[in-house]
């Protein structure tokens, strides 16, 4: 099957710290998990690859400090990494490593053909603006300078949020934790981006807030063909969410494959710990 | 004939003048330049400090043109030091080579050399002593007379004293971190303006010629609970460091043939501040480090407060403002403050129209669609 | 035409925290032609099950072949296959049943039956009209429509599961032993409905734990206990 | 003596002797002043004691006179509103660099003053010492 | 003691850098060049900016107009002049024409300036962003990235509460399609002068250390949405009492005895040549 | 030298500033130029622009040939105190007009162009050049100019070439005073798109 990867990962490395040769070898007795303790790097995230394809979700999965968020962190600009390549497959962008772009091009990454949903939605979103212009603020972003375009579509996408509209202008901040990440969601929505990340997006929410959400994730999924990445710990919402997955552990993909698989026939010594853990 | 403009403004600032001179005069009192030196010597040292300009002689100038006012004093003093051009850049000043006056240490009570109280405020009981009301000249010299002569009685000839830094010893014995010199050529705010994040010379320049109220009021509020320094004191000192400079042109570097400029009186300070160190396998330790404040002339308070922030800058942390570099280093700068509080006293009747405006269009509903 | 050809099919299971590894199916081997049904028969540990899983990927077979003949992609091996082949035949070739439901909480039975055919492509209209049809077809009680499947009786989770797999109309579909926990009314109605897939040439690999549900549904029969795979002429396969 | 000392003697002195032994030098030799005294800034450059760094501690003023005596060109910097220390400053300085052989004598006189000097010193050290807390009788 | 003053009170070294900023911000138009930023004999937020800029760009034979709210005579304005006078011996003037450097505060001049003219705003913040981020490192990101959407979010905001922008004086604009700039707080009424402008305009804040610049024949858009277009502030139906002029920015007086609102120029120099030129024209006319 | 730091060299900067913000537009200095009688290893305007902006707290690095280099070099830093620098770091390219192609090159590839952060710590490139003269060879367009203007440097289109890439990721970029025998000055700074209309 010919098919184009929407976004090519390839060797992707994130260390806090300057290394030193007795940790350029993963396996050097030196390194612990993925702590140096010779010269105190932390190898956050070890030499990650992996291709995401036009509407698929993918997920990835870890235990906290695994790198998988760091590694998001990375594709989304958030951060820089020490080394790798990240391509995405989208007009003018071809070819080009775009870790490498100056950051007013990376800017433009953003705007036009990412979106992002945190954690915690303080980081996605102002707090104390209001909900529809939150959401705007990703349009205006890419382009957009029509204030009536915008309101209909932020209206739109909040409807499909399930956000009753009379709060349209109210502030994020007098919402609750689940309204908050489904505000945050329509915002990264809102200018149709090809890839959208989500990370850790139902950590700490109620468990019927969890299931609204993801249903939603998967509605857009299917409905928008979005490519997406969802980062979690919870291999349940990785089951819901993802039909392939990756497993990290110390920074490193230890395991990939088809979710089910991963779930039925976990073939990595952790995998087989975490999936004995589920509940 | 046509119209002419008015001269309003010009009258007006004339006349303003006037009155302001008018007010310095009409006590009949003249307060001599070197009476400021002679008997304020504080005041000298805070105005200083705050315009980061050694010059005795022009902070008494700047305090008697001001009449008193620190704000006024610190601003002349910055405006004149415009004027000036910068001949040369001193020689590392170690302060090692201090002739110290005053030196105290809140951590040991028997620190190397002796704490030493010198000349302070400390405990002298706050009472107006109004003796002072009618002070006799005399008087005042049968005073110095016999006290010249009670210190007189047992000067042997022995070398003079320069005293080691009590963090040396502690350093010795591993309580601080022990750092190599640091020759990396330090920025200086008055020729680039300050880019954030800021190195630690910037920090350091900043602070030291920070208004005295505003050093002392974040340091406060970092000592309170908004921050996280709490420190002890571990040398307070005071006094006299020489200065030197080099040649212009000459090529060689003999240490023995720069110039002695003269010397320049300062307080220097640094704090104790626990922390927790992580070691090597992730193994934590207690440590201290140190905040470092100094400031030209005798100042204690302001350089206590400098070491608390910056040790807070050392350490950023989100959720306090003291420890935030941007909110403490922008914000403490006397000139700035005052200059820009005072600017609200300027007309603004143009940019109120426009806001009037706005907010009437808005009444009306109209929709400038 | 054969549709799907297993050859020396080996899968063992390594335990990590045990360090054990355990044998599960060994050197397997048989064939299906389209439009067949194979009925696989063995104790209950004998690995039926990890056959049609490792023909699904959802195991990682240890050796052999499992050749497929894909309308998309021609003969495959779906133990080589990239996964992005994996994932595009599960949305449009191959169905797998269980006897469990496992699907997104708070969704309702209407949306998860209409989801399977949107991923296939469908549009929503088309979507709308079959999974009427196939609930209807179930006897899923309207009532139910519209409501979500964890509060579901075990044999309307059943019925809504093999909805969900066959209302798109697989070329190949895998029971993975559905009627386990059904009622007898509920059996005869999935039995009704594996016959009318047949007639309509889907080809088919099942378990079923009761050996009457099978009879007459059958063409071939793979004992797990002899390795070996016989043709069904009439009646009850017997167990040997 | 070398420049460092004998600028540290010339200025602690007060002035006195620097304007003595400048005014040796015009009475004898020609000199020319290449520029008035003027003010302007040193910037103090220090080392802090927590992490060894250097930073700016502020200016001071200085008034700085360039002369030129006998093709040697002397300078003569010193902290504060000095003019005419600066420029006999100055001078010693030119003459020090022309090897004037006057300099030769002037050992002595700067020896003297440094001794003065010293002793100040020491007495008001003394004085200071006088506000040391004494610890160890309390310990007693 | 000596105390000779110095031309144009800088002393070289700090006018040469005053002119490399100058220089870069104009190569770079609407883009904040820091700049060390002197300390004034004039207070900061006073117009040390301007100040600064105007020192550094003066000479023996130029011709200086100082204004402050359109006014030459208000006390600042008049301080400032006096201060620069003091130091270079240059003449002012209160005629716009006549004029080749004139620094203001809050207004553009009503008459268009000239190719050989230079204007010199004061600017207190200098930060068209500094509502959306405090923070100057985060600001300065931001203009790095050509990051924006905060300053449109704000007006966007005031769209959705008052169903119109509601800024007032300050209103953003691009400069040259790249950096977005505080045009000064002058009212948005002066916004469209220094579009395509004839003269060179430099603009100083002397606290925040910043030295920016529009040059002249650049584009320069206020922001706006398509559906919510820029407006001016309204004086429609209004003229000035004394010289009756339209189209020009009004000062609204109120009659403390009436309570009734009447309208004057601005710009006092503006309302003072139209005064003259009317009352030559009557004169004229009176002799025919 | 009888140029006057002060007053002179105000108004050598009125007209830079002048030239800048209306780039291809020339400015004369021969009211000042006149004064100066000394020979020099460059031209008067282009000493002028020089000690107009360098100063003791920038840097700058003469292009040109070697004898030249050289004196050039020891000129500017007496009289500025600035220090000279490698390419790289250089505020200030100086460039003669008999400088050797490839040290051009080099300076091309290596100066300073700013980053987004700080797009003013860019090299500002001082020009020596035969004369100017608003005749075709170049048309320029961007901010400062009205319409289009023309411009005739007498230098070598590779120049014009090299530096319309230098300039290709604005704000980044860097900005030219061309100083020419004639006591003429014309600036073209990075928004300044520039059109080679006549390949010299």
């Amino acid at each position: 099957m010919s098919e184009t990867p929407i976004l090519q990962v390839k060797h992707l490395q994130k260390q806090f710290g300057t290394g030193c040769p007795h940790c350029l070898d993963k396996e050097s007795v030196y390194v612990e998990k993925n702590y140096c303790t010779s010269c105190g790097t932390v190898h956050a995230v070890r030499d990650v690859s992996f291709d995401l394809y036009p509407g698929e979700v993918l997920g990835i999965v870890g235990e906290s400090g695994s790198g998988k968020s760091t590694m998001l962190q990375g594709l989304y600009f958030d951060s820089d990494m020490t080394a790798g390549e990240v391509y995405i497959n989208q007009p003018g962008l071809a070819g080009h490593n775009v870790l490498n772009l100056s950051s007013q091009q990376k800017r433009y990454i953003r705007n036009h053909v990412y979106g992002m949903v945190y954690q915690n939605p303080v980081h996605g979103l102002k707090m104390n603006f209001s909900s529809i212009g939150n959401i705007a603020e990703k349009m205006i972003a890419a382009g957009n300078r029509h204030v009536g375009s915008m309101e209909k579509r932020g209206e739109e996408l909040l409807e499909n949020v399930h956000i009753p509209l009379r709060r349209r202008k109210e502030e994020p901040q007098n919402f609750s934790g689940g309204m908050q990440q489904r505000v945050q969601i329509a915002k990264a929505l809102s200018n149709n981006p090809p890839i959208l990340f989500l990370d850790e997006v139902t950590t700490g929410l109620d468990l019927s807030v969890q299931a609204s959400v993801l249903d939603l994730i998967k509605q857009i999924q299917r409905e928008l063909h979005i490519s997406m990445v969802v980062v979690s710990h919870d291999l349940a919402v990785i089951r819901m969410l993802a039909d392939r997955s990756i497993v990290m552990l110390n920074g490193e993909i230890i395991e990939k494959g088809l979710t089910d698989q991963i779930l039925e026939d976990p073939q990595h010594e952790y995998t087989q710990q975490l999936v004995y853990s589920l509940l | 004939m046509g119209y002419v403009a008015v001269k309003g403004g010009t009258e007006a600032i004339e006349a303003s003048l006037d009155r302001l001179k008018y007010d310095r005069l009409k006590g009949e009192e003249i307060v001599e330049i070197k009476t400021i030196l002679a008997t304020m010597r504080p005041l000298v040292d805070q105005v200083m400090s705050e315009a980061s300009l050694y010059a005795p002689f022009l902070a008494a100038l700047a305090i008697k043109q001001a009449g008193g006012s620190m704000e006024e004093a610190v601003f002349l003093l910055r405006a004149h030091r415009s004027t000036l051009p910068r001949y040369y850049y001193s020689e590392t000043v170690d302060t090692e080579d201090m002739f110290v006056e005053r030196r105290i240490s809140a951590s040991f009570k028997d620190i190397p050399g002796g704490q030493l109280l010198g000349s302070t405020n400390d405990y002298t009981h706050r009472l107006l002593d109004f003796n002072l009301v009618n002070e006799k000249k005399e008087e005042n010299q049968a005073w110095l007379q016999e006290f010249q002569e009670r210190m007189c009685d047992d000067v042997a000839d022995k070398e003079l004293q320069f005293f080691p830094k009590v963090v040396d010893y502690l350093r010795e014995e591993g309580l601080f971190e022990r750092y190599p010199l640091d020759d990396t050529p330090p920025k200086d705010i008055t020729k680039q303006s300050i880019q954030f994040p800021t190195g630690r010379s910037e920090r350091l320049q900043v602070l030291t010629r920070g208004q005295t109220g505003a050093v002392t009021s974040l340091g406060y509020a970092s000592l309170r609970g908004y921050g996280q320094v709490h420190p002890t004191i571990g040398e307070v000192r005071v006094g006299n460091v020489p200065i030197h400079v080099q040649h212009p042109y000459e090529e060689e570097s003999d240490p023995d043939d720069l110039f002695y400029i003269g010397d320049v009186k300062l307080t220097e300070v640094e704090s104790f501040v626990p922390v927790n160190v992580k070691k090597q396998n992730q193994k934590e330790e207690l440590e201290f480090e140190i905040g470092y404040g100094i400031s030209f002339g005798q100042n204690e308070t302001k350089a206590i407060a400098m070491s608390i922030l910056d040790q807070c800058l050392e350490n950023p942390h989100g959720e306090f403002p003291t420890h935030d570099e941007e909110f403490v280093l922008l914000h403490i700068d006397s000139v700035e403050s005052t200059g820009f509080i005072s600017h609200l006293k300027l007309p603004h009747y143009v940019t109120f129209q426009s806001k009037l405006d706005s907010a009437r269009q808005v009444k009306k509903g109209g929709n400038n669609k | 035409m054969t549709m799907l050809e297993v050859n020396g099919l080996c899968k063992a299971f390594t335990i990590h925290h045990l360090n054990k590894t355990i044998p599960a199916v060994d050197e397997i081997q048989f064939s299906v032609h389209a439009g067949e049904f194979l009925g696989i028969i063995g104790k209950s540990g004998s690995g039926k099950s990890t056959i049609l899983k490792s023909i699904y990927r959802t195991y990682l077979s240890n050796a052999g072949q499992i050749i497929y003949d894909s309308k998309q992609f021609g003969k495959i091996d779906l133990i080589q296959a990239s996964e992005r082949e994996i994932i595009f035949l599960r949305k449009n070739e191959i169905g797998y049943v269980s006897q469990f439901l496992n699907v997104m909480p708070r969704t309702t039975c209407r949306e998860l039956v209409q989801n399977a055919l949107l991923e296939m492509g469908e549009t929503k209209e088309t979507a709308r009209i079959e999974t009427e049809k196939a609930l209807s077809y179930f006897e899923m009680d309207e009532g139910l429509w519209d409501s979500y499947p964890n509060t579901f009786s075990g044999g309307e989770k059943l019925r809504l599961n093999i909805a969900m797999a066959t209302v798109k109309k697989p070329r190949l579909l895998l029971l993975d032993e559905p009627t386990a926990s059904l009622d007898q009314q509920s059996k005869w109605k999935v039995r009704e409905m594996i016959e009318k897939l047949k007639q309509q040439g889907t080809t088919l690999v099942g378990i079923f734990h009761d050996i009457e549900f099978m009879e007459g549904l059958c063409d071939k029969v793979f004992d797990m206990k002899s390795n070996e795979m016989s043709v069904v002429l009439e009646g009850v396969p017997h167990e040997s | 003596m070398k420049r460092k000392q004998r600028t540290e003697i010339l200025i602690q002195d007060g002035g006195v002797l620097a304007k003595e032994l400048a005014e040796m030098v015009t009475q004898s030799y020609k000199f020319r002043e290449i520029e008035e005294p003027h003010y302007g800034l040193t910037m103090i450059k220090m080392r802090e004691t927590a992490k060894k760094s250097l930073f700016y501690l502020g200016e001071a003023l200085v008034t700085e006179a360039k002369v030129e005596v006998h093709q040697s060109i002397g300078i003569g910097i010193v902290i504060g509103m000095e003019e005419e220390l600066a420029k006999h400053l100055a001078i010693i300085d030119a003459a020090y660099r022309a090897e004037l052989p006057e300099t030769m004598e002037w050992e002595e006189k700067l020896e003297v003053a440094a001794e003065k000097i010293f002793q100040q010193k020491e007495r008001q050290q003394a004085e200071i010492l006088k506000t040391k807390v004494n610890f160890e009788t309390m310990e007693v | 003691m000596i105390t000779k003053p110095h031309f144009a009170f800088f002393d070289e070294g700090s006018k040469k850098e005053i002119r490399r900023a100058t220089l870069k911000a104009v190569a770079i138009p609407g883009y904040q060049v820091p700049f060390a930023s002197r300390e004034m004999p004039i207070a900061r937020g006073w117009g040390t900016g301007g100040l600064q800029l105007t020192l550094s760009l003066i000479g023996k034979d130029d011709v200086l107009k100082v204004i402050d709210q359109g006014a030459d005579e208000s006390v600042n304005a008049v301080s400032i002049k006096k201060l620069v006078r003091h130091t270079t011996g240059v003449s002012v003037t209160e005629d716009t024409g006549e004029a080749n450097i004139i620094q203001s505060r809050h207004r553009i001049p009503e008459k268009q300036l000239r190719e050989d003219q230079i204007l010199v705003l004061q600017v207190p913040n200098p930060e068209p962003l500094r509502k959306v981020e405090a923070r100057e490192y985060l600001t300065k990101r931001m203009h790095a990235e050509d990051d924006y959407s905060g300053a449109w979010l704000l007006l966007f905001e005031q769209i959705m509460k008052y169903g119109r922008m509601s800024t007032g004086a300050e209103h953003p604009v691009y400069v040259n399609g790249r950096y977005m700039m505080t045009p000064s707080p002058i009212p948005r009424f002066d916004n469209p002068k220094m579009h395509q402008s004839k003269a060179l305009i430099l603009l100083g804040a002397g606290r925040e250390k910043k030295i920016f610049a529009v040059p002249p024949y650049t584009d320069v858009k206020s922001l706006a949405f398509d559906d919510y277009p820029f407006a001016v502030e309204s004086f429609e139906g209004k003229a000035c009492k004394l010289c009756g002029s339209t189209d020009v920015f009004l000062d609204e007086i109120i009659d403390p005895d009436t309570g009734e609102r009447s309208y004057q120029c601005n710009d006092t120099s503006f309302c003072m040549e139209h005064l003259n030129a009317k009352e030559k024209e009557e004169v004229e006319n009176s002799y025919v | 030298m009888v140029v006057d730091q002060i007053h002179d060299l105000q108004q050598v900067y009125r007209k830079i500033l002048h030239s800048m913000s209306r780039p291809g537009n020339i400015s004369k200095l021969n009211s000042i130029t006149e004064k100066m009688n000394e020979e020099f290893p460059c031209n008067h305007a282009f000493l002028l622009s020089a000690l107009t902006f360098i100063d003791a707290e920038v840097t700058f690095h003469v292009i040109a040939n070697q004898e030249k280099k050289a004196r050039l070099t020891e000129i500017i830093s007496s009289y500025t105190m600035a220090k000279t620098e490698a390419i790289d770091k250089a505020d200030f390219i100086l460039m003669l007009q008999d400088a050797p192609e490839y040290q051009i090159e080099k300076a091309f590839i290596e100066c300073k162009t700013g980053n987004l952060h700080d797009p003013q710590l860019s090299a500002t490139w001082i020009v020596e050049c035969d004369l100017l003269s608003n005749s075709t060879g170049l048309s320029l367009n961007g901010p400062g100019i009205n319409g289009a203007q023309q411009l005739q440097t007498g230098l070598h289109h590779s120049f014009w070439q090299k530096r319309n890439e230098k300039v290709n990721e604005y704000p980044l970029g860097i900005d030219v005073i061309l100083a020419d025998f004639s006591s003429q000055v014309a600036c073209i700074p990075r928004t300044t798109s520039v059109t080679i209309t006549e390949v010299s």
